[in-house]
């Protein structure tokens, strides 16, 4: 048991490890597209120590409880993520539905916590992030119920090992309205834009992060790369059938986070209305005929 | 119900430009809002008076920091009305190169400001990454990169260095060669499209009511109004170009009637520097120190057309070496005022940032 | 654009026939300015709307101590024909009250609340002419009157930098001395122009 | 004794810990500079080529952010009129420690070719520790930049203490605010 918590916390500093390169490498990516040279690639890492050494201002008890809340529940939901087919920390137990469940803990812990500074600029921003995850969580829901059911198994691992045995043939693939419900929800999972509303600089000046400053911020920055790490292993488990090796693992986890990162960088941002009704229409609805194709007439390629 | 007070600045990234929106929200529609200016506020018209009409030259660029050519010429127009100066025909032709020049800039600028308030920094980073190209070119010419005392009373100061027309058509064609990307990554964009569409609107009316004028009037009008057709200045009866209107006037169409200002500036310098005489560029202001330099006595307007519309300096001389009064009439004036206070009511939180960016709404020039 | 003297005639037409012109001055041909008496002013500026000159381009006032006056300026523009009209008028000095416009153009309102504050100009009819725009929490008098002196208010609020003598201007022969104080002297009589 | 590998390491004061970590922290503070975007003056024209593809500011780590919370510098891009300073001060303030000023352009230093005016103040450092001035008017993109690694370096060399300074001579400080502003705190209600 013990091992398996050492694994655990293990699994969650690799995320965090490896989201912070990626985003770093990103950042060099997205400033070539931007015809600069960009920062180096460890800037994050600068980034975050830099936060984690100054000093904090607090706003009051529920502000710093927040904060740790959110840090100390996404490294919970991380703990159970696997990484390929063997490493799993809690074998058994990375079913789809914990990290839904656990993901909310940060989430909330983050609502809590942006709330309790009392700045108007982050209850807006709070109250858009739920908004929008309102929005893309139902199309996402019911593409991974229709992985659920055609994979008989709600284990990410499990369900990443059935597409490899079925040849490889990933569900971005054969199910491919789905893939794309999935990666568009993907990206407002991750705020990306044109999702990018509850962030919004330059309307609600950074939205929930507005009064975070020093080791706040670099906690804050931590729990956000690590949940980075967990929603785009997500998609790599159940979109892209798992990987048979941390090789594999990291190159999908790689491409599929650029390619997000680069379709962000030339969109615009939608407002929060244009989020809700964006999701409700074109996803849910490929969504919701996918299922019925899959399920119903079996329909697979 | 309870209506929230939102702060749209001075420290805020939506705001260009150190002034503040005060913002009365009911949920997530604004309620009452105002600007508050005065930020910027440093006291210009009482400075020159205290200046000879020669040390303004140095003062009047930085009026409004973005576009500092057209106070540059407003003035001399103004001084030259006052003097009765002919200015030789070169100056004029060289004038009109480094206004277009200048009207490039700004309007990059404010394009690539667009992608501030809608998200989208990679059309920003394009934009200002051209922008500094005109400023490498106007560095050429002038030896400065913003505030560029160039066009002074008579003339202009020198003339151009020889092969910058060539550095000149270099810039000038590769930006020609990116316009369609321009418009593919800003509004013809989607995503952009979906927040500028069809909000912000500025009917004509409103346009009457509140004196607005530049762009904003003639996308609402949907007639060349504009000074440099109008009531010509320098050469610009001699060059052909178009006046882009519209007569639907939300923020895409503004937007839109701007980008295509850009290429009828593009058009106007090459015409420039296919019918610039050569000859002398300066007329000299009268013998002895420029101190004793004196202007008649009178009242004189003198309009210039600014990217953001009629941009004016009020000058009043008593015969002395110093200028008695003058007065300058800012070119978003209107819309940055009552234009916040009457017609931002009534639209999204989400849009407050648009608003101010797509009204061009200038600060320095409303403090001054 | 070709008939632009004509616009002038036409707008000397509307003006001088039925009010009491004081003095006409036609610029070049996009401009003219009137100067008119006070009481006439809401009625030229009814009269110019009404002919075209829809649009109000600039509004303030200028000093002038000497003859204890204030001049108004209105600044109109009319699209049409193009023609840029000052309409001025004196105001008494000591109790400068001038009647606001903002019934006939809406957009003077800000300007006239500019105007109070750097004039003291008062602007009955303005609902709020006199809260202040620009300036906070001034404590002198409106700070475009001739007779405030910016440098004197500056020195007295705000800190100078003090230079270490090092800098010191090295030319301080008597000779020079006397030549730049003559010079000094040219300049300063020069400043307030010619002495009528 | 003689010194070997097994000897146990002298065991460090607190004030010794207490620097190396500083140290620490020094490297990552003068690597990852963030600057708060407010815009006082005019100089912040030449802060858009400075932070794009001109001379690209990221690659030093810099970058602009949203909050003063969040900001590290607090750049002073020009002239401050009174109404300005008032904010100013405030947000400085807000702003989380370490945090360093950076004056551009010659009118924080002596109030430039505003001396004279009635709205401006005329010496920044009488009310906000400066670190770091850049001079000009207004400064070229690369003067600016210049002025970022200046700040660097003194932020290796331990001398940008500006926010030391005001916590120590906080009295000072605010007499001279108080002297030039008559009253230092915003409120609202000014202009209502």
């Amino acid at each position: 048991m013990l091992v398996n918590i050492l694994i655990g916390f293990g699994v969650a500093f690799f995320g965090f490890v490896l989201q912070t390169s990626v985003a770093g490498v990103n950042r060099k990516i997205v400033a070539r597209l931007q015809k600069r040279y960009g920062p180096k690639w460890y800037q994050e890492f600068l980034d975050i120590f830099k936060l984690l050494s100054k000093r904090a201002t607090s706003h009051g008890w529920i502000f710093d409880f927040g904060v740790i809340m959110a840090l100390g529940g996404i490294i919970a939901t991380a703990m159970f993520m696997p990484i390929t087919n063997n490493i799993v920390a809690f074998a058994g137990y990375d079913n789809f539905f914990i990290f839904v469940y656990l993901l909310a803990v940060g989430m909330l812990g983050m609502a809590m916590s942006a709330s309790g500074s009392g700045n108007p600029f982050a209850s807006i921003g709070v109250m858009r992030a739920l908004t929008t995850m309102l929005a893309y969580e139902v199309p996402f829901m019911i593409v991974v119920l229709t992985i659920i059911k055609l994979s008989d198994s709600s284990s990410l691992s499990l369900i990443g090992a059935f597409q490899q045995s079925a040849g490889n043939n990933w569900f971005l693939i054969a199910l491919p309205l789905g893939g794309v419900v999935g990666l568009i929800s993907l990206m407002g999972m991750l705020g990306k834009k044109p999702f990018e509303t509850y962030i919004a600089p330059a309307e609600i000046a950074s939205g929930p992060m507005v009064e975070y400053g020093g080791k706040q911020l670099g906690m804050l920055f931590i729990m956000h790369e690590i949940t980075v790490f967990i929603e785009v292993s997500l998609f790599v488990h159940l979109f892209l059938g798992g990987a048979e090796n941390i090789f594999i693992f990291l190159i999908k986890y790689f491409l599929v986070y650029t390619a997000l990162n680069l379709i962000s960088n030339v969109n615009g941002r939608f407002k929060i209305d244009q989020v809700v009704k964006f999701y409700y229409k074109w996803p849910l609805i490929m969504a919701v005929t996918q299922a019925i194709i899959a399920i119903y007439f079996g329909w697979v390629i | 119900m309870k209506q929230m007070k939102l702060f749209l600045g001075p420290q805020h990234p939506g705001m260009h430009g150190n002034a503040s929106v005060h913002l009365y929200v009911d949920g997530d529609i604004i309620k009452r809002s105002f600007l508050l200016p005065g930020m910027l506020h440093r006291g210009f018209e009482k400075g020159m008076e205290r200046h000879s009409w020669v040390n303004n030259i140095s003062l009047i660029p930085r009026v409004c920091v973005v576009e500092p050519d057209i106070n540059e010429m407003a003035f001399a127009m103004g001084t030259e009305k006052l003097l009765g100066i002919v200015v030789p025909e070169r100056a004029h032709w060289i004038r009109m190169i480094i206004l277009e020049l200048a009207r490039l800039s700004i309007h990059l600028m404010a394009y690539g400001g667009l992608g501030g308030p809608t998200g989208n920094y990679t059309l920003m980073y394009h934009a200002h990454a051209d922008r500094n190209s005109i400023l490498d070119i106007f560095e050429q010419i002038t030896g400065h990169r913003v505030y560029h005392q160039y066009i002074v009373t008579g003339g202009v100061r020198k003339d151009l260095p020889k092969g910058i027309e060539k550095d000149i058509h270099t810039f000038i064609d590769s930006l020609e060669s990116r316009y369609e990307e321009y418009r593919d990554l800003g509004i013809e964009n989607p995503s952009i499209v979906a927040r500028i569409k069809d909000t912000i609107m500025l009917p004509e009316s409103v346009v009457w009511e509140l004196g607005v004028t530049g762009i904003g009037m003639r996308s609402a009008v949907g007639k060349p109004y504009d000074i440099r057709k109008v009531m010509p200045y320098a050469r610009y009866d001699q060059v052909d170009f178009e006046v882009p209107t519209s007569d639907y006037s939300d923020a895409r169409a503004r937007i839109d009637c701007k980008l295509k200002e850009v290429i009828q500036s593009i058009s106007i310098i090459r015409q420039c520097i296919e019918k610039m005489p050569l000859g002398p560029v300066r007329v000299p202001l009268g013998r002895g120190q420029s101190m004793r330099w004196t202007v008649p006595k009178g009242y004189v307007y003198s309009p210039v057309e600014s990217s953001r519309g009629e941009f004016g300096y009020y000058m009043v001389s008593n015969g002395g070496t110093h200028p008695w009064r003058i007065g300058v009439r800012g070119a978003s004036y209107p819309q940055g005022l009552l234009g916040i206070e009457k017609y931002m009511p009534g639209t999204r939180l989400d849009d407050a940032a648009l608003w101010v960016d797509t009204m061009g709404v200038c600060s320095p020039e409303i403090d001054r | 654009m070709t008939n632009s003297m004509s616009n002038v005639e036409y707008l000397k037409g509307v003006i001088g026939q039925t009010y009491k012109v004081l003095e006409t001055d036609v610029i070049d041909q996009y401009q003219v300015s009137f100067v008119v008496k006070q009481d006439d002013v809401l009625q030229v500026l009814v009269t110019l709307k009404n002919a075209g000159w829809i649009q109000m381009s600039y509004l303030s006032a200028i000093d002038w101590p000497d003859e204890n006056k204030f001049e108004m300026v209105y600044i109109l523009m009319n699209w049409e024909r193009p023609v840029h009209v000052q309409v001025r008028t004196k105001i008494d000095r000591n109790d400068p009250v001038m009647p606001s416009i903002i019934t006939i153009y809406p957009g003077a309102k800000y300007y006239e609340r500019e105007c109070h504050e750097f004039f003291g100009v008062k602007f009955p009819g303005n609902p709020d002419y006199e809260k202040q725009l620009i300036l906070e929490l001034w404590d002198d008098m409106p700070p475009l009157r001739k007779d405030f002196d910016p440098q004197a208010y500056s020195d007295r609020k705000f800190t100078k930098r003090e230079y270490s003598e090092d800098y010191k201007v090295l030319s301080e022969e008597p000779s020079k001395k006397a030549k730049r104080e003559t010079r000094k002297e040219r300049a300063e009589s020069l400043k307030g122009g010619p002495k009528s | 004794m003689k010194s070997t590998k097994f000897t146990p390491a002298r065991k460090l004061s607190k004030e010794e810990v207490d620097r190396k970590w500083w140290e620490i922290g020094d490297f990552f503070r003068r690597n990852s500079l963030w600057m708060l975007m407010y815009c006082t003056g005019c100089c912040a024209i030449e802060l858009p080529p400075a932070m794009t593809s001109a001379y690209d500011m990221e690659r030093l780590g810099m970058g602009p952010m949203a909050t003063p919370r969040q900001a590290d510098i607090l750049l002073i891009s020009g002239y401050l009129s009174v109404k300005s300073l008032r904010r100013v001060i405030y947000t400085y303030e807000q702003m989380g420690e370490p945090k360093y000023v950076v004056g551009l352009g010659s009118c924080p230093i002596n109030g430039g070719i505003y001396h004279d005016s009635h709205a401006v103040i005329n010496q920044l450092d009488q009310y906000l520790p400066v670190d770091t001035y850049v001079a000009g008017c207004m400064p070229n993109t690369e003067s600016v930049m210049n002025g970022f690694v200046d700040l660097m370096e003194q932020i290796r060399n331990k001398t940008a203490k500006g926010w030391v300074k005001y916590q120590e001579n906080n009295e000072w400080y605010k007499k001279n605010q108080k002297a030039a502003l008559g009253e230092v705190d915003v409120h609202d209600e000014f202009h209502e």
